[in-house]
């Protein structure tokens, strides 16, 4: 079996999370290369929309670092404002969408703006983007987030993109359109979200990973799927293709 | 017929961009931001800015650095390859900033609004977030024709908007392309329109595509010549993205010490435009050059 | 790796025009409005359409007169040059046609509101008027942040959006050019997108300038080779309006009997769309062919 | 003094309202030649747009007959949305516009929708276009029709094209930003508002008709102007150059 990071696993697992022809808005670093794998991979007719304004159903010619590097707008299939893709994302015609964060809880709320550490001093983080606008509107959105107890926690300090909230029905009310967080992909697992109750639990265990590490670094008591399995290591051709999206390893180096 | 608005950059600043102004930027997001009109505000020492705009990349990091601002209404501020920016989060954390969290949604429609004349716009975003805590310009309504919940934000009427462009003649008729993400609406919005551009052309250049003008002359106060102005960020037809600033950016700002010596090199010591070129060096600026060109079909405007 | 959407144009219409559809057409208002998918609308005797546009030119006419329609979301319906449409006059006296008034503004914030996914959208015009007393898509509100009075429009989402294009690949990437009008926030909002195109180009044509795309693909459900579809509208780059067709056609629709002439010489006695050519003659489609050309300057996507 | 109709006098008049520099939301038939007339004389700077979603500064180069030809697209200044101009519009960027229509009141109540006729049959028209939405928020407006009786009525049938509704302080409680008919250019004199009682008056009466015959065609008793003058006739410099936009004197024929 081939080596490989925990980065180039969470790739493989964001990648799967695509369907073929699905529209994806696609976002920034480990899911831009998911994307891209799924699209050299199993879901070739996948399209990727880009908050910037872009369209793409081919793969960038060259590796790109950014959504607004040249390569990604050469031969796009349509470049356009902010406002007309958000209008694709708003009206329901964005299958599915990643979102990293640096505080999540059980209904998969989402802080990216404001965490307040244990001696009460508040670290301002950059904000939404438009993850807020994803985690609202997008028919499902994937987390994509280190595993580490500080950042799954009872309650994020600031909920920036809306998971379940506090869980059945809250969306509805909130006035909220679709959507909800489908999966969370960490570095030690993949979780997914019973409907009934609308709270995260493990659906497959990364390799080499203990439930007792996972149940340490979560800060609420952990559910498990009955279905539990080991989360597919990547294989050599899939890690090939990470190594051409990420030629220079930016995104998938030792840091992980 | 009409007037010149073709100015040095630095007059350009000096008269629309006073004290306490509201300044739209990075309105592409990741491409053609105009850094060097950033710049020539920092030279400037402008004060108590308020900052708007959906994603800066480092644009705002910098301008915050330099002490120029009093208020950021933004989506997302930091450094886009390595995250966090530095000046940002100092100044946020010492109370020496007001922030208004955005989306880039309510961002866009902020400044749709501001566009359309209009005070606000609905949207189904933001509902259920935090966004609601910090922001005056976000409410809960109810749609008049189904009832349902939705947001309203506020309309965003900057009195400037920072624009860089790939051509402009020097009656601020411009060309730009590339994605385009929120300038037409901030263009159409703001008050005044600053433009910079990396080539100044005929005007008839421009007026044989007049679908590729996003914003247009008449709502454009000055034009600026400022060839590399949006580098290290892209610019569609002109230059890559420079990543390596980028990275070089996050060590530069991780203390105010590090930032007054980046500032001190690539802002006060760079007196005119053309200074910056030269400490750029004419190799980088050769790596970052196109090496694939594309270019589009050209279309028929006849009768 | 997608698939192809062309098809002929009849095709095209059986399938996303069934009996009773809402149909949005003339999204230029005056220029590229797509006459040739009108035509095959009539020729297939659709029922209970409602149409939807600002200004259609006589299309609308047309249709109402061959009894396709049912009801008219318009701003104005007429013969732009000569002034009433007499089928449209004929239909609502005789209380054959349901019609909501609009102005131009409001249908343009109506498609906005479908295309962006909204139920409605504020403007500031048609306060005081009497476009309330038969359009039901709009209702006063007091603006949630300042109090002001405005006016909501409802959203308005077609069933399929029929628009005519310069040019297009067979999977529904095109390039459209010239007065834009509503066709992008049309195409966007409408279930189905029809496209008709003057010429059928290789895809690499329309990706080398992506922001020439008005409606992008992904939304385009059909797309019909259709050489002077628009006829007698101008189409940028291909001919100009033949305003004599306009003026002739002031006095074929003067009365049903009259009409039924026209519809039996220029719509049933026409099976297929070349045929429309050769009715036209080869000598007045030379003199609507453009005599001055007017291209573009190429932009350079490269990297 | 050269001979001249009356649609060519009322050219001249609308060109007359036109003042250097200003924004000028065109329309079609009359209002675009007094425009393009008031650019080839004393308005070189004006700029024109058009609902279609066109600016352009420079003179076609070639006559029109309607906005969307394609002379009127070409070297424009923009092209762009619909919504695009309009939000130039609905901002208050457009100085003046032109309007016509079939019915007008004294308050400049404009109707181009349904007129009832004597007997209580309606007869549909054409309907607002994008008159309504410059009545409302173009920052004045000038109104350009025949004047008959039949037309110049106390009461419109229909408010297309709002003027001042019942009088001071109606646009206000309406909600109307700002705004307002200036000045109304009949076949057979030009009218302007008195902005204490929003009631239209004569300002100048053409040159050859009576007050008499003005009133007979008024529907309303007629206020006139202590300062009323004789519209100036077109100069033989002013009909040349209409003669060159409407060669074919399409809108300038003998139907006047």
């Amino acid at each position: 079996m081939p080596a490989y990071n925990a980065s180039e696993l969470m790739i493989c697992a964001a990648a799967r999370e695509i369907a073929d022809g699905e529209v994806v808005f696609v976002g920034m670093r480990l899911p831009l290369l998911g994307f891209l794998l799924a699209k050299a991979t199993h879901a070739p007719r996948a399209v990727g929309v880009y908050e910037l304004g872009v369209v793409r159903a081919e793969t960038a010619p060259a590796p790109i670092l950014t959504m607004g590097d040249l390569p990604n707008l050469h031969r796009a299939a349509w470049l356009a404002d902010t406002a007309d893709v958000m209008g694709l994302l708003q009206s329901g015609r964005v299958d599915v969408s990643f979102i990293g964060g640096a505080q999540v809880d059980r209904f998969g709320n989402l802080n990216t703006t404001r965490v307040v550490g244990a001696g009460g001093a508040a670290t301002r983080l950059p904000g939404s983007g438009g993850a807020c606008d994803l985690a609202c509107l997008a028919r499902r959105h994937v987390i994509i987030m280190a595993h580490e107890q500080r950042r799954f926690v009872p309650q994020v300090d600031y909920i920036t993109s809306p998971g379940y909230g506090t869980g059945p029905g809250w969306r509805e009310r909130e006035g909220l359109p679709r959507g909800g967080p489908a999966s969370v992909i960490t570095t030690l697992a993949v979780f997914r979200f019973d409907p009934a109750i609308c709270e995260m639990e493990v659906a497959s265990i990364h390799p080499g990973v203990s439930i007792g590490e996972l149940r340490s670094k979560t800060g609420w008591p952990l559910r498990i799927s009955s279905t539990i399995i080991e989360t597919p290591a990547p294989s050599a051709a899939e890690l090939a293709m990470i190594a051409r999206f990420d030629p220079k390893r930016f995104w998938t180096g030792a840091a992980g | 017929m009409a007037s010149s608005k073709l100015v040095p950059l630095a007059d350009a600043v000096d008269r629309f961009v006073p004290d306490g102004s509201s300044v739209a930027a990075g309105l592409c997001l990741e491409a053609m931001i105009p850094f060097a009109a950033g710049r020539e505000i920092m030279r400037q020492g402008r004060r108590g800015l308020t900052l708007i705009g959906p994603i800066s990349d480092i644009l705002f990091d910098q301008l915050i650095g330099a002490g120029c601002v009093a208020r950021v209404q933004a989506a997302w501020v930091g450094n886009v390859i390595t995250g966090s920016g530095y000046n940002f989060r100092r100044a946020v954390e010492s109370d020496a900033l007001v922030v208004e969290d955005h989306s880039n949604l309510s961002m866009a429609m902020a400044l749709k609004a501001g566009a359309m004349g209009l005070p606000f716009m609905p949207m189904r975003s933001a509902l259920g977030s935090d966004l609601f805590s910090t922001n005056p310009g976000l409410r809960r309504i109810a749609c008049p024709f189904t009832g349902e919940t939705l947001a309203a934000v506020a309309a965003i009427v900057p009195d400037v908007a920072l624009i860089h462009v790939q051509r402009a003649d020097v009656y601020g008729n411009s060309h730009a392309w590339g994605c385009l993400g929120v300038m037409r609406d901030a263009g159409l919005a703001s008050r005044h329109v600053l433009l910079t551009a990396e080539e100044i052309v005929p005007t008839e250049l421009i007026s044989r595509d007049p679908n590729r003008v996003v914003v247009p002359g008449l709502r454009v106060s000055a034009v600026s010549h400022v060839p590399w102005g949006a580098h290290p960020a892209p610019v569609p037809g002109h230059y890559n993205r420079d990543h390596q600033a980028f990275l070089d950016y996050r060590d530069q700002s991780r203390s105010p010490e590090v930032f007054a010596r980046w500032r001190k090199r690539w802002v006060d010591g760079v007196a005119q435009p053309e200074d910056y070129l030269g400490l750029l060096g004419e190799e980088r600026m050769r790596a970052l050059r196109l090496q694939h060109r594309g270019f589009s079909e050209p279309v028929d405007y006849g009768y």
